[in-house]
């Protein structure tokens, strides 16, 4: 399977990305500028964190501007993978293709440590090798991750099972401990916690594997869902 | 050059979590008759003269760029300046 | 708005408010111009001879310290210091004070001093790959210290989580003496793949001087004298001086640099940053280690504002900003590689074989100056050094009273010296990259090196208490203890950077205290053969003429050799037995009961046997090694009692020891011990490498609660109280 | 109820890093007319009638909590509100 890593100026886990689809589940992996204007080829997008165009104005807004996008919004259109972690997530609310939008957290402040995510859905291509309800560790490290939408779109990500990936605790004020969604179809889920950064225990956690490897296992076998 | 001054605000629907704070942090310096606190930003934008569908572009800016259409909305002034 | 002529600068002595002294103003207009400099000339000299830039006040001290071992690549002088890790790598680290710029602005001012040192690193082609931050305030007590400490600590993270280089450590203490001169020191870490490393040199004629980054405004000008100026209430209007960090442009710029330095290296000759004194300091430190002259030509220098002087762009301390020498034949393929980087790149001038430093500024001659006299030049001063009145009557041992052992216990807890920094250090992002092992916490912080088993430790460490109650028992423990952060991480001490914040060195009793500290580190370098490869000194850290107590900063590397060496603070697994390696005397002066009982630290230090010392790091490194050690947290504030809560605290266990010591012995904060648990299996091995000098205390128990008997005294403390004592000060505080 | 809006700018003289990326945006999204952008805050604070000094507390609250004075500077409307 190929993955495209999009980098825009500013991004700053493309590479923790880039190690999790090489080293973690042995894929393809290629760094790919924000100024392409073609991503075929790729079986599936990758947005990473960090902070596109320092996320000055808003996280992820200038980001959604860039040459890039428009072949993010066509391969996703065209149901393939589009996964986007942390800034990812930011810029895709910002482009339109998951619904809501990330601000400030409760707190006012940036927080970075390990927390305990359930995982609300196991039936799409990122988490079936979960079990329902399995608790994972994945560490986050945000200062805009409050997840935020209107009553109505709540009802609908919760009527579809939209939900992915639910706080143990709450832990910015997102709305009903919302930390990953996907998109209607199920093919592009974006999330605040860094599955990237749990894929060796030796950096305090392997659980971010299995979404990788749940890519991977859809692509060779379809999704069962 | 035109000067443009946007405001962009959240929506009265949306909390908002940095005026909050700020409310609080005018009670705790002796300011109790602050009863409420919204917190938006502030763009001064200036165009070269020749902008021709002004009123356009800047709505275009906003929408696309400068406002969250989910969460924010804007008005804006346009000022002639020297 | 006209510039004075040379004349009026002499008559109305305007150099003084500059900070040039009658002297030097006299040695640059006789001795080496032969003529009154002009105004522009006048800046350059002052801000080249000022402290921070020159070092004249602290010269003679720094020689003092070893700056040469086996693995050392480059030492002091460069951008930041070198050291061999083998297999071809090496590691490229300093620290740098942001003290006054944090004090004025803190956001900023911390902000900027994290943008300044993380560009010493990258300017020498290597990959930053950790930071720390040591910052001392005074007591949470009031609105100001905790906005300070709110800011000072956003202006960190936020530079840091922005730009992608993981904190991975450092400290956080209040004191008294800090209220008004807050410390802010930050370090980088960078990685290098190749030791072909760069000097920053601007060497062979006609080679061209580069210009890349963001533009050059007003700001921050005149701000390196200012960091070597005492500070006032009468000095606010000082507040122009602020400078904004970008870390946005800042990663592009280190994205570029390390590629153009690692890949390019034919193109370029020399790459330094434009740090304290901008233009001046970076151009002319290039142009004179090379022994060139320099011609540059202000008009080329990209620019923010309008009608900026020569004076004004040479002084600018703008942020973000890169200097490059190159050759002339790759000039189009310079510029176009920053273009593909969307950074502005331009060529401002060229290197010459006069020795010159000639600037041009609207076609006019600005500077006509030898450019080696701005650093080589400069007077050094031989300060003398008076042993302070306070050290009369110090033969006391100081005896903590134990009214309540639980509430002596707590208190130390919720010190907020040794209290829990994670409310703060976790808005730091420690883990981006996917390389940090041990995350702030722990003794040291850890980054491995991906593609090898190597990683390395890295701790921030002062104890100015120490320091100030003796300056050299005070310097030898600073770097004890960061050394023992190391060694309980798994790791072999490599090398040392500092950060020596003082008060004003011409006041004879600071400079004792200045001179005696550094003494204390360089013995403790020599003896255990770590050298001191970068660093920086902050003086005049005053406030109305009172001055913070000597604060010599201790950033050292170590290297863990095999990343299965790695060994954190907390216990691991009930059952496990618990060890104190080393003995324990009684140790009150300086200590933080003394601080909590008397409200102030005194009495004289015992002496340190540095031979134990060496031997307890060598003992603990064999256990690691053998693989014996499930924890190990070295003993430094707050004793035993601090060191043992802590290790229990991250995996909710608790213990139940039985001491030979007695209840104040356990607040004793005796040097050279380590508390380490093993699994029970392991007890023969562990003691045939300990020999003697150790006591089995006890074992780690998972029933939450802290199973306490001294000699004289026993009691139970719930895990949950102690903890919530420890983890909830901070918060509590900044509320 | 008195509504006090305030606007909170950089200083000329101090470098608006996030203006600067916002500018760069509006080119790229094809507004080459854009000649500089300047970023700011905007807050409405509700005050209660009974406010007796409100000048006095507005400037104290902008001075010291609003607006940071080595890098910012603000101005404000007073306006009644129903
Ligand atoms: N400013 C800071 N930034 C990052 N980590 C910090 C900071 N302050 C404290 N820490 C972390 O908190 C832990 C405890 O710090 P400290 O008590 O100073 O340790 P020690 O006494 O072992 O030197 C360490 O892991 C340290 O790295
Ligand atoms: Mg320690």
């Amino acid at each position: 399977m190929k993955f495209a890593v999009i980098v825009f100026p500013g991004s700053n886990c493309d590479m923790d990305l880039y190690y999790a689809v090489s080293k973690g589940i042995g894929q393809e992996a290629d760094l790919v500028s924000y100024k392409e204007e073609s991503l075929d080829g790729y079986d599936g997008i990758l947005i990473p964190g960090g902070f596109s165009y320092g996320d000055y104005l808003r996280s992820g807004a200038i980001a959604s501007h860039a040459p890039i996008i428009k072949e993010v919004i066509r391969l996703a259109n065209e149901g393939k993978p589009v996964l986007g972690i942390c800034n990812g997530f930011q810029i895709l609310t910002e482009i339109g293709l998951l619904p809501g939008t990330l601000t400030n957290n409760r707190q006012n402040c940036f927080i970075c440590k390990q927390v305990e995510l359930v995982v609300e859905n196991n039936k799409t291509i990122f988490t079936n090798k979960y079990n329902l309800n399995e608790k994972i560790i994945i560490p986050i490290a945000h200062g805009e991750g409050r997840y935020y939408c209107d009553e109505a779109t709540l009802r609908e990500l919760n009527e579809n099972n939209q939900v992915i990936f639910r706080y143990g605790q709450n832990i910015n004020g997102s709305v009903e401990e919302i930390a990953g969604i996907t998109n209607k179809q199920g093919n592009v889920l974006g999330m605040m916690p860094h599955p990237e950064r749990a894929i060796e225990s030796i950096l305090g956690s392997d659980d971010g594997l299995k979404l990788f490897k749940s890519m991977l296992e859809t692509q060779k076998n379809g999704v069962h869902i | 050059m035109i000067l443009v001054k946007i405001y962009v605000t959240l929506k009265d629907s949306v909390v908002d979590v940095q005026g909050e704070a700020i409310k609080d942090a005018t009670h705790t310096m002796g300011y109790p008759n602050v009863s409420e606190v919204r917190m938006g930003k502030y763009f001064e934008l200036k165009f070269d003269d020749n902008a021709e569908h002004l009123e356009q572009d800047v709505d275009e800016i906003c929408d696309g760029l400068l406002a969250n259409p989910n969460i924010e909305s804007y008005r804006y002034e346009i000022a002639e300046e020297a | 708005m006209s510039e004075p002529t040379p004349a009026q600068i002499k008559k109305e002595k305007i150099y003084q408010t500059w900070g040039l002294s009658d002297s030097e103003y006299k040695l640059i207009s006789e001795k080496i111009l032969g003529r009154l400099p002009n105004y522009t000339e006048t800046g350059l000299y002052s801000v080249m001879w000022s402290e921070h830039c020159s070092y004249k006040n602290s010269k003679k001290v720094l020689r003092k310290l070893p700056n040469d071992s086996s693995r050392v690549l480059a030492g002091p002088g460069e951008d930041a210091g070198i050291i061999d890790i083998g297999d071809n790598q090496a590691v490229v680290f300093k620290a740098e004070s942001h003290n006054h710029p944090s004090a004025v602005e803190p956001y900023q001012g911390a902000a900027t001093g994290v943008g300044g040192i993380i560009r010493d690193i990258f300017s020498m082609g290597a990959t930053p790959i950790a930071l720390l931050d040591s910052l001392k305030f005074g007591p949470i007590d009031n609105d100001q210290t905790k906005h300070l400490v709110k800011e000072v600590v956003a202006g960190i993270g936020g530079y840091g989580n922005c730009i992608g280089i993981p904190t991975i450590g450092g400290e956080i203490t209040f004191e008294k003496c800090y209220e008004k001169n807050p410390l802010v020191n930050a370090m980088c870490i960078g990685l290098l793949d190749n030791t072909q490393f760069k000097h920053g040199q601007a060497s062979g004629n006609n080679n061209l001087i580069v210009y890349v980054g963001s533009t050059t405004g007003r700001d921050g000008i005149h701000g390196a004298t200012f960091a070597s100026d005492e500070f006032s209430n009468k000095k606010k209007k000082q507040r122009s001086a602020v400078q904004v960090g970008n870390p946005f442009i800042e990663k592009l710029l280190m994205d570029a640099c390390v590629e153009i330095i690692q890949e390019h290296s034919d193109w370029i000759l020399g790459v330094q940053d434009m740090g304290a004194a901008g233009l001046v300091s970076s151009t002319a430190e290039m142009a004179s280690k090379a022994q060139s002259g320099l011609m540059l030509n202000l008009d080329n220098v990209p620019q923010r504002e309008a009608d900026m002087s020569a004076y004004e762009m040479m002084l600018s301390e703008s942020q973000e900003r890169m200097v490059l020498c190159i050759k002339p034949e790759f000039e189009d393929a310079v510029l176009d590689f920053f273009e593909a980087y969307n950074l502005d790149a331009v060529i401002i001038g060229k290197v010459t074989s006069d020795k010159q430093y000639k600037i041009y500024h609207q076609n006019k001659l600005v500077v006509d100056i030898p450019i080696d006299s701005l650093t080589e030049d400069v007077p050094e001063y031989d300060h003398h050094g008076i042993k302070p009145a306070r050290f009369e009557n110090d033969d006391t041992q100081f005896e903590p009273e134990l009214e309540s052992f639980k509430e002596s216990w707590m208190n130390i807890l919720k010190s907020p010296s040794i209290a829990s920094k994670s409310y703060l250090y976790e808005t730091y992002d420690s883990q981006v990259k996917s390389n940090t092992v041990v995350r702030p916490g722990s003794d040291a912080g850890v980054v491995r090196i991906r593609g090898t088993k190597k990683a390395i430790a890295a701790t921030n460490d002062s104890n100015s208490r120490y320091v100030y109650v003796d300056p050299y028992i005070g310097g030898q423990i600073t770097v004890l203890e960061a050394a023992r952060n190391i060694v309980a991480s798994g790791g072999i001490p490599v090398g040392i950077t500092d950060c020596l914040n003082y008060g004003n060195p011409e006041d004879p009793e600071i400079f004792w205290e200045l001179d005696q500290s550094v003494q204390g580190i360089a013995d403790v370098c020599n003896k255990f053969d770590v050298p001191v490869i970068s660093g920086n000194v902050s003086l005049y850290n005053e406030f109305n003429k009172e001055a913070i107590y000597p604060s010599p900063m201790i950033g050292m590397v170590g290297l863990i050799e095999d990343i299965s060496h790695i060994t954190t603070s907390s216990f691991k697994n009930s059952g496990d037995l618990i060890y104190l390696l080393g003995s324990t005397g009684n140790d009150f002066n300086g200590s933080e009961i003394q601080e909590q009982q008397l409200g102030t630290v005194q009495g004289k230090l015992n002496e340190i046997d540095l031979d134990v010392e060496l031997n307890n790091q060598q003992l603990i490194l064999k256990a690691i090694k053998n693989n014996l050690l499930k924890s190990c947290h070295d003993l430094s504030d707050g004793g035993l009692v601090a060191a043992i809560s802590e290790s229990a605290f991250e995996n909710m266990l608790g213990f139940n020891i039985q001491t030979s010591l007695t209840a104040k012995q356990m607040f004793s904060e005796t040097q050279s011990r380590y508390l380490v648990t093993i699994e029970s299996k392991d007890k023969k091995s562990l003691e045939k490498i300990f020999k003697d000098n150790f006591e089995c205390l006890g074992f780690v128990t998972n029933d939450s609660v802290f199973s306490i008997h001294t000699s004289d005294n026993e009691m139970d403390i719930e895990l949950s109280e102690a903890l919530s004592n420890w983890k909830e000060a901070i918060p509590c505080l900044m509320k």
